[in-house]
């Protein structure tokens, strides 16, 4: 299991091969990006903020991957999430894991996202023509977390 | 009792951390929220929605009834947001 | 949506690429690689080979592409097969999403890997040292399409 | 009619396509497979498991009693197994 929480940009492709690696016995490779969307609501964004809490934020994300390798049986698993400022475009968040069966890859990267959404120290902040304001959390995330039950 | 501060309420208090010494009476973590709430309007502000406040005691999320001492490290932030 | 049906190897930083090509109102990007595996139930495969129906392929993953966008608001879909001799490692097919949020592009590519493997015209053929045959279809298959509804 | 196979049925008839005369008695997919089956023991093997059995007329899949005519071209082949 792959995880860090980073300023710096990610390679989707070299966190792949990091994976792969020569492997020969992986089946499935699921993959999601998570990226800074320029408009929210009717607001155009400037730039979004993202602030964390490092003494928590890598070992949270390794708890969402530990819970997420004992549902489903993962060949390999990777989560990376940024901090700091980041502008319209800007890659924030990668999941990528790797099952013999499909159904694990795609289950267990939809549940690290969704539990993520919940549980890992991230606040966003929005910079619009209107000034800066926090991202409310969403009450539909909690739901898309407790029905992984 | 060191105490962390993340986004809004971070913003609200004005610090991102600072060290309390807990009256006697203190021992949940909503008790100490309400001590801090003594301090100032802006300490009421950052805790106004107690449903939009969530706790942390020695990098572990916890309830608000959780108890705690002036050894703990306390961190109080909103509901994250990231992915 | 772009559809391919080849027998070259695909590149997916390149196909994310070509979906983002620099847009900045994306806001998830879900991917799905099938690889070959290097073992099938207890034997070694050495190779395998993908037969298609040149006439049929391309427009029945490009019809799966158009369910999948009547049903979740995608911002682009990418969806490419390979045919001919492949060996353990190689990669199959890739599906990739993108879409505004983050349910509609895992639904969307999770649906798309469900329909492809019943209805796309591919037939895959194993080769172990005890000689070749052909992959029998599963029924688990046929149910996965099924509970799209 | 132009005739495509795929797959096992193309191994086991041995040809990836032929031109079939239809007899004046074949209207379905199906009676197409009953005439096949008289040509021979590899085409009574090809299509010895009818579950095991698709077609498509003129690039369409249909069910094997989908109605047929001497202009059209059938392919048949097992179920798919891509992805």
């Amino acid at each position: 299991m792959r995880i860090s929480v980073q300023s710096d940009d990610f390679d989707i492709a070299a966190e792949i091969d990091l994976l792969k690696n020569k492997r020969t016995d992986l089946g499935a490779i699921a993959t999601f990006t998570g990226l800074v969307r320029d408009i929210h609501g009717e607001k155009d964004i400037k730039k979004m903020t993202l602030e964390h809490f490092p003494a928590m934020a890598e070992k949270e994300l390794a708890k969402i991957g530990t819970e997420a390798s004992d549902r489903w049986p993962l060949q390999g698993l990777t989560i990376i999430h940024r901090y700091g400022e980041l502008y319209p475009g800007d890659q924030i968040v990668l999941v990528i894991t790797t099952s013999h069966h499909r159904e694990a890859a795609f289950n267990a990267a939809q549940f690290i996202m969704d539990w993520l959404k919940t549980d890992a120290p991230f606040w966003k902040k929005e910079e619009t023509e209107d000034g800066t304001h926090w991202v409310d959390a969403k009450r539909d995330d909690d739901k898309k977390k407790d029905s992984w039950g | 009792m060191n105490i962390l501060y993340f986004a809004r309420i971070r913003e609200h208090i004005g610090k991102s951390s600072e060290e309390i010494t807990l009256p006697e009476r203190v021992t949940t973590v909503a008790d100490v929220i309400e001590h801090l709430e003594t301090l100032g309007d802006n300490y009421k502000n950052a805790f106004a929605e107690p449903d939009l406040l969530r706790a942390a005691v020695n990098d572990e999320y916890v309830p608000l009834d959780y108890n705690v001492s002036n050894t703990d490290e306390l961190a109080l932030f909103p509901p994250m947001t990231g992915g």
